[in-house]
């Protein structure tokens, strides 16, 4: 398992709007015309969209790439609305311009083995299509779990389907799939006969802290994709900090004796996540948006 | 006809009125592949303590009306490791770096001062004062101007580098206090540091930040930052450094013909990481129009009336 | 399942816990035909002094990222006039008439106090702090706790009505202020007034504002304004008024949270005249959602961890 | 010569955009559904437009109604872009809702006799136009100042042509009529036989300014719409004032005594006119935007 290289040269991109969908009221798929971001970028990588005009709102708003398709020059995001900025987003038109910073972040880290389990609940499905896009070039078998609220919420489930994935469902309402959190679809996957070979999850915190308590001491890595609130979205302002699993000096000392992901970490450089005191610190936005599950506290 | 644009601020010569704001633009480094570093005026890093500080819990920022909260908490990696791993990288650009400087007691003030006045590569110290004073209860040390004083008295002892004392907006009288560390030794003020402020959510019932207070920052606090410049232009004779809200060129000219004889870009370059650029772009294009020669006879324009 | 949203301040009894904002609404008068003013839980008007003022010199309003600066300098037509011309008027409605009061004396806030006592339909007095002291240079009594203290003092002696001590957030603790204020005698306080700010126009380069300086107010005080209203709620007893910023429900009830009982809404009207209907009907849609049976039992909630 | 009724019945309307056109690239004409303001609007009167979504900008923009159509139930709102409040109104389609207060203000006076003679720098014509219409309608005849920076900013010219008003135009640059002020066109008419019943005016303020001296100790009255800064438009934050021409209480004395346009004030009991003090200050949103010229201070 290797996380893919480093991405210093992310850049600012005024990308054209080719579509705006809403296969749900509450939801929205936007194409854009990025032609760099859609060749360089990695599975779990982000853009940092500018949402209204004239510098208001002050933030620009993360949003992970769904879809690549470096063949047509595109890339897919796929979110729900949920405030201000997504409003605005939603609105959009064809031929409309939207200002990004990208790609961002540090994405999925794959191997050539597989079956790859992904695991995501809500709008967490989004990141995980571009793993499914990965496999399906790679021919890497891929079990995906979605869980939602209801079937209305699955937008993305034929998505998957579409690329060669085995999908299971569960619903909170029963109304499609399994009734049940989609983390007892992942209890069944890790009592089958056939281990995966690496867990990949997104979605909402408990449901992350769920898998990752599953997932502990097993033979396969898991990685975990989060979110925080961000500013400046590219390691500068430590806005979007996340609490790493041990204290920063057992981190250290974790990374000097070698341990798995925080390997990286020190190979990248990233000076503040080693901080000795009581809590240390990564940044969701360069040292993530995915960790490795024992790197981050998810309290 | 050519604009000078250069200014100099208490023994820091700049070739143009715009820094970026400590703590918003990292070490430079995260930008300098999309933005010339040599273009700026100077360039600000983050606060830097003696020790590493590990910062606050997150959530560490959130949004608000025309402005953002943090709490970030002055996480740092230490003055050793700043000196060692960051300023290095820096020589090899053409542009003044100023460290932004913080502490729990007046004596880790003056030993990261210490350090910085012997490391490469240091153009000038930028005195946090923002800091709760651990020894007097958490107090600022900003907020009193006796603290004040005794913070930039005791710096100003072990540097020789330009000395600037950067002043809180959380006080009945921020003339006071810049008085107070003017007469200390500093030789420049800059202003605003954030605003105290805080957000809270309703569906959780608890406050958004980790830190439950954190500091408001951009174009919402613009008036207030702008009013203190004043302030504090007619109260000391230093240069002031402005700023507090600044996202383009008018908003910049704004602070110079109010006093301030640089200004500095925080919030601005989440939005735009080129801001910087273009308001020094801007201003140039302002001095030309209007038939200015230098930058410095704006300085203070709108208070001779 | 009704909810109740009656509150008391300090004496003040009020159907709901939604205000108008003093110099906000004017008496009323002004919006009686498209406001239903038997709805709001009080009504505060402008500021009113012993003498009429003239208030200052043109422009007096200047917009700013997501808020407003005035300086309309408590321009009214004094005491005399308020109680004859204004007041008698607004006797036809069941809403408490909350009067603000302003001098540049202490005398002077006590004349005007003394002869509000006297009249019918007042149900509290406001007392706004943030005037100049005329006889201690033009310092602001609501920025030394000692003078604050002493109109509040004063004014009590002349008064049995509610008196609400309307405190001003350009100091450095807010909170200091406010026991000074309820030692005197306040029944509750509100807050917050205005932030200090300016605006310069680049073209002609001189101050926006014909008094130079205003006062901030709208969504992007917000943040400031409820910190003030947590770190007051954590230091006197009496019941807190927050206003700064409010909009909508959501903005109330995070004030509501953060220990105010009661919310006023100011620049707001400006945009929607029946803004704080709608936070009425707001608030009590969220308690009936939420399982609330009184408003009162949210006060303070983001405080309790 | 009588002031209109006050109007004390203003009310917050959605008003649906029928029309936007752009005559020149900087200046907008909006053709909006607004019956009520259309059938009980008086000219001189304005409408306080709320611009951007979800509360910013924070301040509503006064714009005079230019014309009012009771016929068809529709007014006209006709402006210069110069910031973001009036750049977002520009940008409006078709169908759109637009939030305003409305009629507000005291319009024109005006009385039977004629001629009427209406003077107007730039943008400042848009109010006069509803002159012209009233004026029409009466059968009155109406001569028109209009004075620009050049011949594009004449765009109404032809809209008083259409109304039967007698055009007389100056251009700074001399690209259209005169070459000079519109106050050189103004001594012109006033050195003519025939006197003007009144004169109305509207414009930048060092234009009024001169007006205002060129009208004193004339037979005739001459009346001036003003424009000041304005939070809430109807009367109640003061922050729109504009200085009395004499102190707040010798306008007072005058108006016991019954000066002409005074008088009007006391009939409609604007309290806060009559201050005795240093200054006194008329509010341009419920006082004015029209006062009679020796009523304001235009220094
Ligand atoms: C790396 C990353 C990738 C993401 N990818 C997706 C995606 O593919 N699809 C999707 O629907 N959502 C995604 N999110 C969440 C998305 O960023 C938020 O839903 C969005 O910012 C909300 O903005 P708003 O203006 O609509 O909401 P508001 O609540 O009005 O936003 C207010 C502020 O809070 C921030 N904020 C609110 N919710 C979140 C959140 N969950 N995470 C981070 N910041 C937040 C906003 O950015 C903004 O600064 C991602 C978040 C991160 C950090
Ligand atoms: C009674 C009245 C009637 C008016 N009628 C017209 C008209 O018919 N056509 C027209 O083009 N203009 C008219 N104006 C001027 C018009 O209101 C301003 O041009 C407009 O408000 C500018 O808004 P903005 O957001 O584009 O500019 P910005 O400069 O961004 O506005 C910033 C703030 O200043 C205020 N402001 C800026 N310029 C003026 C001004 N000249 N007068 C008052 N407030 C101003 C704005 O309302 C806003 O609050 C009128 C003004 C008044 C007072
Ligand atoms: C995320 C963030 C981090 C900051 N860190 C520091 C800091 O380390 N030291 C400091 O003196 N000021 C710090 N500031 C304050 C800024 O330097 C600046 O004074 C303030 O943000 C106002 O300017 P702006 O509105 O342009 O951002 C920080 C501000 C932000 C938003
Ligand atoms: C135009 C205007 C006039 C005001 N006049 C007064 C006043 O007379 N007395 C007073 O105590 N506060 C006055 N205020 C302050 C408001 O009552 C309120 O405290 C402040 O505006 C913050 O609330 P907001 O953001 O909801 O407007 C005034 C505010 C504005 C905008
Ligand atoms: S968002 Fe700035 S460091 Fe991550
Ligand atoms: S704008 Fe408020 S009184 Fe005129």
């Amino acid at each position: 398992m290797s996380w893919p290289e480093p991405e210093p040269s992310w850049n600012r991109f005024e990308a054209r709007v080719l579509k705006v969908d809403h296969p749900r009221e509450d939801h929205c798929l936007v194409v854009l015309e990025a032609p760099l971001i859609a060749r360089r970028g990695k599975p779990g990588q982000f853009v940092h969209v500018r949402v209204g005009g004239e510098g208001f709102p002050v933030l620009r708003r993360p949003l992970s790439v769904a879809a690549f398709h470096p063949d047509r020059g595109e890339i897919e995001l796929f979110f729900r609305i949920v405030g201000r900025g997504t409003k605005w987003l939603a609105q959009r038109k064809a031929n409309d311009l939207l200002d990004l910073l990208g790609p961002l972040g540090r994405g999925f880290p794959t191997g050539p083995g597989g079956p790859w389990l992904l695991v995501g609940g809500g709008i967490g499905s989004a990141p995980l299509l571009s793993l499914a896009q990965a496999a399906q070039r790679r021919r890497i078998p891929v079990v995906v779990l979605l869980g939602a609220k209801q079937q209305a919420e699955l937008v993305l489930a034929s998505r998957f389907g579409e690329l060669d994935a085995r999908v299971h469902v569960a619903t909170d309402d029963g109304s499609m799939g399994v009734k049940g959190p989609v983390t007892s679809l992942l209890a069944d996957q890790l009592k089958q006969n056939e281990p995966p070979a690496v867990v990949y999850a997104c979605g909402p915190k408990p449901m992350l802290k769920k898998v990752k308590e599953m997932t502990r001491g097993q033979a396969f890595p898991c990685y975990l994709s989060l979110e925080e609130r961000m500013a400046c979205g590219v390691g500068a302002c430590l806005g979007c900090s996340c609490a790493a699993e041990t204290t920063g000096t057992a981190r250290a000392t974790t990374c000097t004796e070698g341990g798995t992901g925080c390997e990286n970490l020190v190979q990248e450089n990233k000076v503040t996540d080693l901080l000795p005191g009581p809590v240390g610190y990564v940044r969701v936005c360069v040292d993530g948006p995915v960790f490795e599950a024992g790197e981050v506290s998810l309290d | 006809m050519t604009v000078d644009l250069s200014v100099e601020i208490g023994g820091l010569k700049m070739k143009n009125p715009v820094m970026t704001a400590s703590g918003t633009f990292g070490y430079g480094r995260e930008y300098a592949h999309v933005v010339d570093l040599n273009r700026l005026g100077a360039l600000v890093v983050k606060g830097t303590s003696v020790h590493p500080w590990a910062g606050n819990p997150p959530p560490r920022v959130a949004e608000t009306p025309a402005g953002m909260l943090n709490a970030i908490g002055l996480e740092n990696p230490g003055v050793d490791r700043v000196v060692k791993e960051e300023l290095p990288a820096l020589r090899a650009f053409h542009v003044p770096v100023v460290v932004n400087i913080v502490g729990h007691t007046v004596s880790e003030y003056v030993e990261v001062a210490r350090r910085l006045d012997d490391s490469d590569g240091v153009a000038a110290l930028e005195v946090n004062i923002s800091c709760p004073n651990v020894a007097e209860g958490g107090l600022t040390f900003g907020t009193d101007p006796d603290q004040a004083f005794e913070v930039l008295r005791r710096v100003r002892e072990v540097t020789r580098l330009p000395l600037i004392a950067k002043l809180t907006p959380n006080v009945t009288s921020v003339a006071e206090i810049a008085r107070s560390v003017v007469e200390a030794g500093a030789d420049a003020v800059s202003l605003i540091n954030t605003l105290l402020g805080m957000s809270i959510d309703i569906e959780t019932r608890r406050p958004v930040l980790g830190n439950t207070l954190g500091g408001l920052s951009g174009p919402a606090v613009k008036p207030v930052a702008l009013r203190m410049v004043w302030e504090v232009a007619g109260a000391v004779s230093v240069p002031v450094i402005g700023m507090g809200g600044i996202c383009n060129a008018r908003d910049a000219l704004e602070f110079l013909m109010a006093g301030a004889s640089a200004v500095a870009v925080g919030t601005a370059t989440f939005v735009d990481p080129t801001a910087p650029l273009k308001i020094v772009d801007g201003i140039e294009k302002y001095l030309k129009e209007k038939g200015f020669r230098k930058v410095t006879e704006v300085v203070g324009l709108a208070r001779r009336s």
